[in-house]
């Protein structure tokens, strides 16, 4: 058990993957430079053949991908924008997503897209900081959103394995953050939640780096004598419901945290499953923490401002505690 | 040109089969049997057939929404077709791809494609598992003229170009986009002049000439084969109808006048290659004999189509995924 | 007072603003034979500086409306399939609907987007059958989806005028709907929902031409003594949410119906917002009718399948009823 | 070259003004006063100064990440752009923009963008306006030679060139896309080929030289003016420091050799201009007095910036909307 930082985790997962598969190959903006730091010294270790730069084409070389998957490799694309997904929507959601449907099961697309350092926080400004998944998400696409090295390591060789595209957010803000990565190999598969904090009075689901601010929460409203549970889906397609659901039946409550737009967010996802099919547990209202419906400011005081975090989390599973001890 | 007799035959009996099979997807459209849009290829036979004549069945193509005509030359079962644009589980794509969808890994089909330009990466991306794997596999993608004006096209062909990889465009230029002509649409007389900006070997051919189609397509192949790379190869040619079967229903106000549509018939490749198969000593019994084989073909895939079953409603629901989940699939109401 | 066909309601929105404002134009994929049925003969009566046909550059001629608008002109732009948005996203999402923001308010791009005909069920397979407005909401873009030809009229209208971008979904099962429009001029302002059934036992929110099956749905309930209250937001984004969450606040039961993909969906979003705000109104499961999270088939039968209507309306309307009877 | 001495003064000052502003910018990124990304014009400043030198206040222009260059040279307040680059609210957008969305309408700067290669079709965009509104305005669109691999490039000269806009495409071919070298991301040695494939009058120009610059700029402008369609001007030239301020410290190995940099730099467009100047009788002090009032504007700058306010809380929910609704802004927690 080794404790190492989640950009190593990434970069693991990859060179692991690429060890075992002759057929895996990374290919992005600056990935023989090692620009996003994920893919250093990997053009010496497997060659120009297998790290491959491209040329600023996002659509044409994620549809490369494609045709790339279609024929029996197993690309991973690597986007160091979140919003560089929109250049490659067709793709992605027209073409990757659909192909093995419309073709009857046909064509396995074994296709791996990561955005690397995904979200905000950067003073970046707005079209450097979006929050993207539940545009795929919503197309049904296997998105992956993994908030610790561990969950990293596992989860980015599952998807190199998964014979669907699957769409990997690394958040930024999880890029520095230690944890404990057995040396033996695993995978996580996908579709299974993680409980990252046990509690009795309020369920959290949480996306990417606000597990883990999810999870100071907990600790700190621990003292308080206030029991959260945390719960990380990992996965946000396909979701593990039954453990959020169980979770919920549980603590009668519900916070959605999540650092995508609200309207239409996985946050609303997951409230309104909550709201048909644990309808009956609930105890107050489902709420939501997400960004505002405004873009990302660059001026860096203001850019947290809308960015959801550890306050916003805390304050609103303080107001309904209180609604229940009132109520 | 080094063509047999029977190799030139074979390519009149391939122009043929397309011909008369997208007559009859129209007819089935009009029957009600097929949904949907259905583009047909006639008049641009030369162009699939003339390209395939020199390329194997391990070489991969991709087509557009006009692509009966390039599915049927890379060896396409016309059963299965049918059943295809039948909405049938015997249908190459079960049913759930239809005219624009249809797809046959086995065949290096790496299918039809409902969006204009986006067959290009695909095919991008076939060539570079060739050229990844190491084979001496080629890859064809067919696009109109209307579609070169895709990003998604000209990122492809530079990206073609720089990794040299075995992939051979082919534009036809068949002078519209639905109603939009080319001259108005872009003002280069020549598609091909694009590929100069890329370092791609252009050439601009008769597409209405399958000689000329084939000749240019060996000479690409060969220098794809090589690791030489990419080609671009402009077909001149024309379609007869509308922009789908069915359009004349839709527009009221035809934007190309029986004139022009007259003069390029004119050139029917078909016609064309018959002529010249006389000229060598062909009896024109023989034509209708190819006629009578192409029918029976053609008939026989549409009694296929119509005694196949069509999907059940739980069909709907899969296919989607390689690897499904206990939460899968997600329904949309309870 | 004159009944009109829905397509017919468009164009005379689009020919009256033209008329009203020679800065405005249309711009698609041929527009000027008038492929899609709503711009035909205007290239005759508005020549072709203001009806112009594009080349096959979705990408490029979207952000040309950005530019164009950005420099005071009021462009329309007219897609005649959903999923032509994915090539545009970039232009759409990242430009238009971010820089006025990223200007601090400099800029007003009042770009109209229409898409012709919108939705599934024409047998044209997955590529031509998307719903793809959850994505814009998402993004906090204006979206529009008319029911009706007084809706489409006055909405259309009022999108051109609007001095944001505004992007219109016109379903295609709507194009054949006839209904009053009246002779003076009028517009409807965004974010007003309307009240399209008034009712007592259930709130159905509904969208597009679903609005139309729910009115069917809902004049058959009245006859068995169930009174459904249909309420048709009419704009997505801004939502008229006061309308919705007073309706269940009278009613305790929510049905929404939605023809877009399940997860994420605005139906997910109307069911969120009700649960918070409106979660002690509440007197049942929320229930969502859309599609399910695979793509369209091809052959008409399934299709039809996995496209909601109005037997998944009625039955949903009537489980939640019997629960009420039982409960 | 008909330029008075007075108009070469203008020019050296205009390429010093940029200059020392982006060496002052680093400074403030690592001052943490700046945050995000600063992408320095230093090397190609001959390029946005000769080609401003011939259009108007109320021609447009549309830039990309590396843009202050070009922001300055169409006549950039120091103060405004310093205070943005600070996130303050004085800054030319408030602070919501930052160094890669500078936009001022008044002076027809139609923004820095963060996403490479789609401020090309805005430009197309402010060119079509104009082009309807009958005006004699021009546009010009800056981007990279990496940039001229987008699809929205490529869609953008297509229309340019059939609706003969007045638009002027100015590539800034500095040989690297970050990493990435020119040589490797494109097979031609001269992105002005792929104009010819739109049959756009294409011409390549020594980027390190702002006569060259401005004589074909000039050219251009007056095409576009008489309504005789757009031109793609290649310019040649080189980034002296790395792609952003602070990658030295990103990346740990480096993708140029400090002999490759030090080549061109022999070619410096401000020393080559000064020699320029000097050999036509100006003397040294006056370049002195041109660098300490260059440093005064920009101090002044900086110290405007610090002075100013950040924005508030509820700032960041204003401006995204023309019309408001009662419902907005819709905010993300209780
Ligand atoms: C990306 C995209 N844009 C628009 C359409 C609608 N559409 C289908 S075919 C077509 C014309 C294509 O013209 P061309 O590429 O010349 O092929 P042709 O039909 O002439 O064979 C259009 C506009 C589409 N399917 N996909
Ligand atoms: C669409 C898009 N892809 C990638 C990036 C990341 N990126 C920013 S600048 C840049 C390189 C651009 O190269 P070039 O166009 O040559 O301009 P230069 O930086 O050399 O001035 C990249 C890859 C981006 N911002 N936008
Ligand atoms: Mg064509
Ligand atoms: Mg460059």
């Amino acid at each position: 058990m080794a404790k190492i930082r989640y950009i190593q985790a990434v970069e693991a997962a990859m060179r692991e993957e690429m060890d075992r598969d002759p057929n895996v190959f990374v290919m992005g903006l600056d990935v023989e430079a090692g620009m996003s730091g994920t893919t250093v010294g990997m053009v010496k270790d497997y060659g120009k053949k297998r790290v491959i730069d491209t040329p600023l084409s996002e659509l044409g070389y994620t549809g490369l991908g494609v045709g790339a998957a279609m024929a029996g490799l197993r690309p991973i694309i690597e986007n160091d924008i979140n919003s560089l997904q929109y250049l490659t929507m067709e793709q992605l959601v027209n073409q990757a997503g659909k192909l093995r449907y419309m073709t009857g099961g046909q064509v396995n697309i074994p296709l791996t897209v990561r955005i690397v350092a995904s979200g905000g926080g950067g003073g970046m400004a707005a079209q450097h900081s979006d929050s993207t998944y539940a545009q795929l998400i919503h197309m049904g696409m296997k998105v992956v959103v993994p908030a610790t090295p561990y969950d990293a390591k596992g989860l980015i060789k599952q998807a190199i394995r998964e014979d669907d595209p699957v769409v990997i957010y690394e958040p930024g803000a999880c890029y520095g953050v230690r944890g404990e990565v057995p040396d033996e190999e695993y995978t996580i598969p996908l579709g299974e939640a993680d409980i990252k904090h046990e509690g009795t009075d309020v369920t959290v689901v949480a996306v990417g780096h606000l597990v883990n601010e999810a999870v100071k929460v907990a600790k700190n409203l621990e003292k308080e004598g206030i029991s959260v549970e945390v719960v990380d889906p990992r996965t946000l397609f396909p979701l593990d419901t039954d453990t959020i659901l169980k979770s919920v039946e549980k603590t009668g409550h519900l916070v959605v945290v999540d650092d995508g737009y609200r309207f239409c967010s996985f946050a609303s996802e997951v409230a309104a499953i909550v709201a048909d099919e644990a309808f009956e547990s609930l105890k107050a209202p489902i709420k939501r923490v997400t960004r505002p419906q405004v873009p990302v400011p660059y001026s860096k005081v203001i850019e947290m401002s809308v960015l959801p975090g550890k306050d916003q989390i805390q304050s609103t599973i303080l107001s309904l505690i209180k609604q229940k001890q009132n109520g | 040109m080094t063509l047999s007799l029977e190799e030139k035959r074979n390519l009149l009996e391939g122009m043929l089969m397309i011909r008369r099979f997208d007559e009859r997807a129209a007819t089935l459209v009009d029957e009600g049997e097929v949904t949907g849009e259905v583009h047909q290829y006639i008049g641009q036979e030369a162009v699939a057939v003339g390209i395939s004549s020199v390329i194997r069945k391990d070489d991969a193509i991709t087509s557009n929404h006009r692509g009966h005509g390039h599915v049927l030359a890379k060896g396409g079962d016309v059963n299965l077709m049918m059943a295809e644009l039948g909405g049938r589980t015997t249908g190459y794509c079960k049913g759930k791809g239809g005219s624009m969808h249809i797809t046959s890994l086995d065949l290096g089909i790496y299918g039809t494609n409902g969006m204009v330009g986006q067959g290009v990466p695909i095919a991008l991306g076939a060539a570079f598992a060739n050229n990844f794997k190491g084979n001496d596999n080629v890859t064809i993608t067919y696009f109109g003229e209307g579609a070169s004006n895709e990003g998604a096209v000209h990122e492809s062909m530079n990206m073609a170009a720089i990794w040299k990889l075995p992939l051979i465009f082919v534009c036809e230029n068949n002078q519209y986009a639905v109603s939009f002509n080319a001259k108005d649409s872009t003002s280069v007389e020549n598609i091909a002049e694009r590929g100069k900006g890329y370092g791609i070997p252009s050439i601009v051919v008769d597409g209405m000439d399958v000689f000329a189609v084939r000749e240019a397509a060996k000479e690409a192949v060969q220098r794809a084969r090589n690791g030489e790379g990419p080609t671009l190869i402009e077909c001149k040619t024309y379609r007869y109808f509308g922009h789908f079967a069915g359009e004349p229903h839709v527009l009221k106000k035809p934007y190309r006048t029986d004139e022009e549509i007259e003069s390029h018939r004119q050139n029917d490749p078909i016609e064309r290659l018959k002529r010249h198969l006389v000229e060598e000593g062909v009896d024109e019994v023989e034509f209708a004999e190819m006629e009578a084989k192409v029918h029976e073909i053609i008939e026989d895939g549409v009694v296929f189509m119509k005694e196949s079953p069509r999907p059940t409603l739980e069909a709907a629901l899969e296919d989607a995924y390689a690897v499904e989940h206990k939460t899968m699939p997600v329904k949309g109401w309870a």
